[in-house]
């Protein structure tokens, strides 16, 4: 009882269901001032409906939510902040037609009255200040006009941003995804100091070593439950895959060196920097800091190897986007629709679809990639982030074209999910498809035959074999910078 | 003398066949004015839309572009006022025709619209004097002249009491659109013995009632030709008896001389009537072989005839 | 769910519960002496309006933003040019029907050339391309209504077993409509491309391609319905498609394709054409004068909306 | 660092830069335009445009699109030319009501999640009917303050000019600068998380639509200062224009992205656009046409210019 009555949010209970789905099925979660909780758990787990629950956004069909003791009746999204609840979700929350002031103005209820313009800009600035120092961001830009991670970065901020109510609970549903390591580091360094400081966070992320590091404690989440909850020490990054309930083969080694110089090339393409070229079967990784020109390259290879007029019969590239939501899922459609929109080519006769072939590779995929869902006819929203994801990926391998682009395609995807799609791609491999990399995870790139590392838009240095590390792939990411 | 004077039409519309006659009339007479030496230059100017507020923009320009008179078919009698009264202030002679102004700067030319609805049912009580029921097809709603005739229309069966409008639709002046019109209320009206029309819209009302089994009324024409070859078919065949009226087209060319005439400084009233034209059963055949195919029943004015028409008024 | 109940879940339910009773009403004013008649002019009407629905329909599809305006002046130029060609001709049937079909492909080129070239949205482009195309039809016989082919005149005007024969037209290419929409690699594409052009563009559909046959689709329904229509009201006239500016895009939003892309709806369009013909024939009937005439079609619109809005909003 | 123009700033420079060559084009065909009369002329037209733009901006702004502009601005000049006259205080109701309705529309479209296309085509037909019942035939007068104030002659510069300068500064304090502003352009960027952030959504999308009401009243009010007299079709044409002249102005359909000195700039160089094709003096069957195609070389004005930002941009 002492323990509810110190929470800062205490969660009892709660019981949430989308029609069939149980998407928290009796969750109990407190969380105390001054410290981190990581949450983990699979893609659909329920991590993210939790959180709803938390910051208001959603009220529990069952069970309660009380604050500092007190048992909250009527709470909402206004309650949650008038309590010092700030979240960052993890797909973009901010106005992108809005400067990052006017972002603040939107995101601070209270900041209205005459010159808030300078107020939420010396706000947001010391807090970006705080967090990332030498950020290098100004506060009159528009949203739309930063790279994805300056976007993170900006939304970050402002949930540690101070404009009268300070922010006693940061909620952070995946915040790394799109950052590089350097900046990926500062934001932990600055949860840590915020935690000391007597604040709260919780910290969802699959990047397990960032949670082990970070969390005072840390909760496992499985279907709609909590599964396992202890202090971060009582955990190892073994210790947790197996409480999330995935048999992952932790394989993360490095591939072996294949004979690769024989393979006839694929692809060739004249950038700025070194040229990129692509050999039949080989696995590219397309490294470097976040926003430094890869997502361009795969886009401008895409560009030029498919036709906009008119239908490729054998389209050389396919394309597994990381953005879902900008150029992902179709919202409207099922899960069977948004999985054979690019394969459909295969599956029509005379421009007529084969509705029972679709049927069939789709359920086939189903199995495959394991999607979670009753029916491949349900709507493709009804899909946890994690899971729509795989659908993509899912839409892409099963095309017949040899290579496959991929832009941070893993954003989201749980532990177990990577490492079959792991194994996927390098059996894939194995049968002669070229997979065209980009990732922001250093795991991901470790497992590649050839790495180009980009920088300022322009491919700097090309690594392969051995030369595949943490340190050569740092060392050329920030070649250049004093220059 | 008016050979240094610059004139210009002001037209808001030109997507039926009548305004196609008009402006043809137009370029016509004034072509050969200009080649006279009698103006100097004679512009005919269209305005997409069919929109006050842009002809008043179009007027304004013609303020800007130093003609010395305006002749103008409005799209409203009196959302242009504003821009009719700025011309008249920088000194513009502004005459209006058809679709008239009414700025007591400006010259009018006018069809007495009123009169001819009352004149439909005139006709009518003495074809059919027994009288009976009457569908009236309107043109446009909220526009003046559909305002006027459709009123003309109701005094004229005050007047003859013996009949009834039973249905009343908007055709808006075109024959799909009116042929649509009827059509959908014509299944539930009683029996009726003549519809009275704007112009533009009997043939349309013909071919919706053809269309069903009931004997065919007595519709009042437009002078469009094909109205009046139906007629004449209808007449051929089996007799049918009917007559159409219509302002003519060629007025502009009235509204020009006029134009020209107060340009030369003579004395002209503010408010000139003009005839409308009408066609009776016993002139058909001489009207219709003076309509260009698919066009309209026209006359062409002269200076002497503007003369007359000015010194009549007086 | 019971089917019934599974009923009310379509789109196109309401835009026919809204036609069906509106026809009610107004045959109950002659108690039934009127249903054959008002049916068939219903069913006659409605037809010019889905075949231009139809085209518009596939264009909305595409997605925010996406619309034809030029609509009514290509009905208008290619009614007057098929007729002139033809000049009462029954030998020139076939031939007039070609050119409004190659007038149509012109005038989509044109139109997609303006959005795919000068990047123009697709609004001010169709908008602009309008006047150029009401342009020509002015240029090319300054309005003189030529009558129809005899022949032509004839089939559009009558009835095959008591249904109007544009009716029947009208339905095939409905159904033609509704098999490239559901069964073919082109429907998927279009609406593949109205819910995310970015999305499609990745997934490696041919997206200007689709957009683009797309528009010429659209222009060549409308110069079909301008030819029919033209026959059927025994001419061209200048003015005879600017009705179906705003009806086009009624019948297509009325009958429950989504507007903001992505998903249409063949059935709608033939509700929602017959209940924008009914409905004005209901209030004519009852001999309401324009202005109440004009709210009440508005009220009507609007609460037709909102029933099918608020259910889909609500599943 | 090199000196770097905001994208908001040049999205104002394209169109800024298209008024300028079309006003010197003018100039050059007409030098008797250059004086303050001939400004006045050329623009006092200009000024209820741009407040229906502006309007009209104010629903873009939340990703809707406002098809009953025309007709509301016609139906405001009934008012206007009718009881604000004779009955101020029953006109100030009327208007005030008709705001009210405006603002409700926005509380529908956004509880009931209607398409806002629907809801403003069917509002179009209400606000036609309520205008024919009030002018079944055009006429009534400009109340005199109204008229006075359109017609007065500031020093320096014409009313016209004075006018527009004004309404783009009122816009774009209460659009770009205020906090109501922010919140409505926050929305068509991204209304979820304007909702998260604890916003009322319906409230916001409700003043943006009474903000909308407001200007569309205020543009009829000055129409009829210019008309001095009303009827119920004086403006139907101001839909499209209002939606040509925010897109001309660097406007977008979704997305929020908005620019109120821009739209002002763009109302004016649609205005200008009709009288450069006057001074053309082209044959009467093309002078239609060449509306169009004036609309397409403004606009591919823009697209050049884009460009050349596109480029800026990537330097
Ligand atoms: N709006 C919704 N409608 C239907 N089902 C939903 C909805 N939101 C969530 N779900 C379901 O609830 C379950 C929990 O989803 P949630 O987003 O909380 O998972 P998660 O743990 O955040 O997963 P991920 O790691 O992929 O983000 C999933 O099975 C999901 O499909
Ligand atoms: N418009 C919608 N309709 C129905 N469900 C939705 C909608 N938007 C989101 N959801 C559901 O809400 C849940 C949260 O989705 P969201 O995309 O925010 O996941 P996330 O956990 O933030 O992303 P990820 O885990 O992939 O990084 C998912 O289950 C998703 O399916
Ligand atoms: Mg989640
Ligand atoms: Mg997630």
């Amino acid at each position: 009882m002492n323990e509810v009555l110190k929470a800062v949010i205490a969660v009892d209970d709660a019981k949430v269901s989308f029609g069939a789905v149980k998407a928290l099925d009796g969750v109990t979660l407190r969380v105390m001032p001054g410290e981190c909780v990581g949450l983990v758990g699979h893609n659909g787990a329920g991590k993210s409906t939790i959180v709803s629950v938390i910051n208001g956004g959603l009220t529990p069909h069952e069970g309660s939510v009380a604050s500092d003791g007190e048992r909250l009746e009527r709470y909402g999204i206004n309650a949650a902040r008038a309590r010092g609840v700030r979240c960052v979700f993890q797909e973009l929350s901010l106005c992108p037609n809005l400067s990052i002031v006017e972002n603040t103005r939107i995101m601070h209820r209270h900041l209205g009255g005459f010159g808030w313009r300078r107020r939420a800009a010396k706000i947001i600035e010391t807090s970006l200040d705080a967090v990332f120092p030498g950020h290098g961001i100004d506060s009159g830009r528009a949203v739309g006009d930063l790279s994805i991670a300056e976007r993170q970065m900006v939304e970050i901020s402002m949930a540690f941003s101070n404009a009268g109510v300070a922010p006693r609970l940061v909620i952070l549903d995946e915040p790394t995804s799109s950052l590089d390591a350097s900046l990926a580091r500062q934001m932990l360094d600055h949860v840590r100091r915020f935690v000391a400081a007597g604040g709260s966070v919780i910290f969802i992320s699959h990047i397990l070593h960032e949670i082990l590091e970070t969390s005072d404690r840390i909760v496992v989440m499985k279907d709609g439950r909590v599964v396992a909850e202890r202090p971060a020490p009582g955990f190892d990054h073994h210790g947790l895959v197996e409480a999330m309930g995935t048999v992952a083969k932790e394989e993360t080694a490095q591939r072996s060196t294949r004979e690769q110089s024989t393979a006839p090339l694929i692809l060739s393409h004249q950038t700025k920097g070194l040229p990129f070229t692509a050999l039949k079967g080989e696995i590219i990784a397309l490294a470097g800091l976040a926003g430094h020109g890869q997502t361009e390259l795969l886009l401008a290879l895409h560009a030029a190897q498919s036709g906009a007029w008119l239908p490729e019969r054998d389209p050389l590239v396919t394309f597994v986007a990381g953005d879902r939501r900008l150029n992902g899922v179709f919202e409207l459609w099922s899960i069977l629709r948004n999985f054979s929109i690019a394969s459909l080519g295969d599956l029509t006769r005379h421009g007529l679809i084969l509705a029972d072939e679709e049927q069939t590779k789709g359920v086939d995929w189903k199995r495959r990639i394991e999607i979670r869902t009753p029916d491949m006819a349900n709507r493709i929203l009804s899909l946890s982030g994690g899971n729509q994801q795989k659908v993509l990926f899912a839409r892409a391998l099963a095309t017949r074209a040899p290579v496959v682009l991929m832009d941070d395609p893993m954003r989201g995807v749980d532990v177990g999910t990577k490492q079959e799609v792991y194994a996927i791609i390098r059996e894939e491999a194995a049968h002669g498809r070229t997979f065209i990399w980009y990732s922001t995870e250093m795991d991901e790139v470790r497992l590649c035959d050839r790495v180009y590392v980009f920088r300022e838009g322009r491919i700097t240095a090309e690594l392969a074999g051995d030369a595949v590390n943490e340190t050569n792939i740092i060392a050329a990411s920030f070649e250049g910078v004093a220059a | 003398d008016t050979s240094a004077k610059k004139i210009a039409l002001s037209n808001n519309y030109a997507g039926n066949s009548w305004r196609q006659a008009m402006l043809t009339s137009w370029g016509k007479v004034t072509g050969e004015a200009v080649k006279a030496g009698t103006v100097a230059a004679a512009d005919p100017f269209t305005t997409a839309e069919n929109q006050a507020t842009e002809q008043a923009a179009q007027i304004q320009n013609m303020i800007l572009q130093g003609y010395d008179a305006i002749v103008l078919n409005a799209a409203s009698p009196t959302a242009l006022n504003g821009a009719v009264k700025e011309a008249c202030d920088a000194g513009i002679t502004v005459v209006s025709f058809d679709g008239i102004v009414t700025e007591p700067c400006a010259w009018r030319i006018a069809v007495n619209f009123k009169e001819m609805g009352r004149s439909e049912v005139e006709y009518l009580s003495q074809k059919l004097p027994q009288g009976g029921n009457l569908l009236e097809i309107r043109g446009l709603a909220g526009v003046f002249v559909d305002d006027e005739i459709s009123a003309g229309i109701h005094d004229g069966v005050k007047q003859y009491p013996q009949f009834k409008v039973v249905g009343s639709v908007h055709g808006d002046w075109a024959q799909d659109v009116a042929q649509k019109a009827v059509a959908g209320i014509l299944p539930s009206l009683p029996d009726i013995v003549g519809v009275v029309t704007q112009g533009g819209d009997g043939y349309g009302a013909a071919q919706a009632i053809a269309a069903t089994d009931r004997k065919m009324p007595t519709i009042i024409m437009g002078n469009r030709e094909d109205e009046l070859k139906w007629w004449k078919e209808q007449k051929d065949g089996k007799g049918y008896e009917t007559m159409s009226v219509s302002i003519a087209p060629g007025v502009s060319t009235l509204a020009f001389w006029v134009a020209q005439q107060i340009l030369d400084g003579k004395e002209v009233k503010k408010d000139l009537v003009v005839p409308f034209l009408r066609i009776d059963q016993d002139n058909l055949e001489t009207n219709l072989a003076n309509t260009q195919a698919g066009g309209v029943a026209n006359v062409e004015y002269t200076q002497a005839d503007a003369i007359k028409v000015i010194e009549s008024a007086k | 769910m019971t089917p019934l109940f599974g009923l009310f879940g379509k789109p196109w339910i309401w835009s026919w519960l809204a036609a069906f009773t509106v026809w009610f009403l107004t045959i109950m004013v002659t108690l039934g002496a009127s249903t054959l008649g008002l049916s068939q002019a219903a069913l006659t009407f409605a037809a010019f309006s889905v075949i231009v629905g139809i085209g518009q329909m596939f264009v909305i599809t595409l997605g925010p933003g996406n619309i034809d305006l030029s609509v009514p002046a290509t009905m208008t130029l290619a009614g007057t040019v098929a007729l002139k060609l033809m000049n009462v001709e029954n030998g020139m049937i076939l031939p007039g029907l070609l050119i409004a079909i190659v007038l149509g492909l012109v005038v989509g080129l044109g139109n997609y050339a303006l959005i795919k070239v000068l990047r123009i949205p697709p609004i001010i482009a169709t908008l602009s391309m309008s006047f150029i195309v009401q342009s020509a039809a002015i240029w090319t016989n300054r309005g003189l209504r030529i009558k129809p082919p005899t022949m032509l005149a004839e089939f559009t005007t009558s009835n095959t077993l008591g249904v109007p024969n544009v009716a029947i037209v009208a339905l095939l290419i409905s159904l033609l409509a509704w098999f490239l929409l559901e069964k073919t690699i082109y429907g998927r594409w279009i609406s593949a491309i109205g819910q995310s052009m970015p999305a499609a563009r990745m997934a490696g559909i041919p997206v200007d391609g689709t957009r683009f046959v797309t528009y010429l689709f659209c222009a060549v329904l409308a110069a079909v319905a301008g030819y029919l229509l033209a026959c059927f009201s025994g001419g061209a006239a200048l003015n005879m498609g600017s009705e179906y500016l705003l009806m086009s895009i009624a019948v297509v939003v009325i009958g429950g394709t989504a507007v903001a892309g992505g998903d249409s709806n063949v059935p709608g369009i033939w509700g929602a054409s017959l209940f924008m013909f009914l409905v004005v024939s209901m209030l004519n009937t009852y001999g309401v004068g324009a202005g109440i005439r004009l709210i009440m079609t508005g009220l009507i619109i609007i609460s037709v909306i909102m029933l099918a809005g608020g259910r889909r909003a609500g599943m | 660092m090199t000196f770097r123009l905001s994208s908001d700033a040049l999205r104002l420079a394209i169109p800024a830069l298209s008024l300028t060559l079309l006003l010197a084009a003018v100039f050059w065909l007409q030098p008797r335009a250059m004086s303050y009369v001939g400004l006045n002329l050329l623009f006092n037209l200009a000024v209820p445009i741009a407040l229906a733009t502006i309007a009209q901006m104010l629903v873009m702004a939340v990703n809707d699109l406002d098809l009953s502009m025309g007709t509301f601005v016609s139906f405001v000049a009934c008012v206007t030319a009718t009881f604000l006259r004779d009955a101020p205080a029953v006109g100030i109701l009327i208007l005030a009501g008709a705001i009210a309705i405006y603002a409700g529309l926005g509380v529908v479209i956004h509880l009931r999640n209607l398409p806002s296309i629907v809801v403003t085509l069917g509002m179009s037909f209400v606000w036609g009917g309520l205008a024919v019942l009030l002018l079944p035939a055009p006429g009534g007068q400009a109340p005199d303050w109204v008229r006075w104030l359109m017609t007065v002659k500031p020093p320096l510069a014409p009313m016209a000019i004075v006018a527009s300068i004004a309404i783009a500064a009122v816009a774009h304090l209460l659009v770009m600068r205020s906090s109501l502003g922010v919140l409505i352009r926050g929305i068509g960027g991204n209304q979820r998380s304007v909702e998260r952030a604890g916003w009322s959504i319906v409230a916001a999308r409700a003043g943006a639509y009474g903000l909308a009401g407001l200007f569309a009243v205020l543009a009829g009010i000055a129409l009829v200062g210019l008309t001095t007299s009303a009827d119920a079709n004086i403006a139907l044409r101001y839909t499209l224009l209002s939606i040509a002249g925010v897109i001309l102005g660097g406007g977008e359909f979704i997305g929020g992205r908005v620019s109120p000195v821009g739209a002002v700039i763009g109302a004016l160089t649609l205005t200008l656009a009709g009288s450069f094709l006057s001074f053309l003096r082209i044959s009467p069957d093309w002078q239609i046409g060449a509306q169009g195609a004036i609309l397409i070389v403004v606009l591919a004005l823009r697209l050049m210019l884009n460009r050349l930002e596109k480029r800026e941009k990537r330097r």
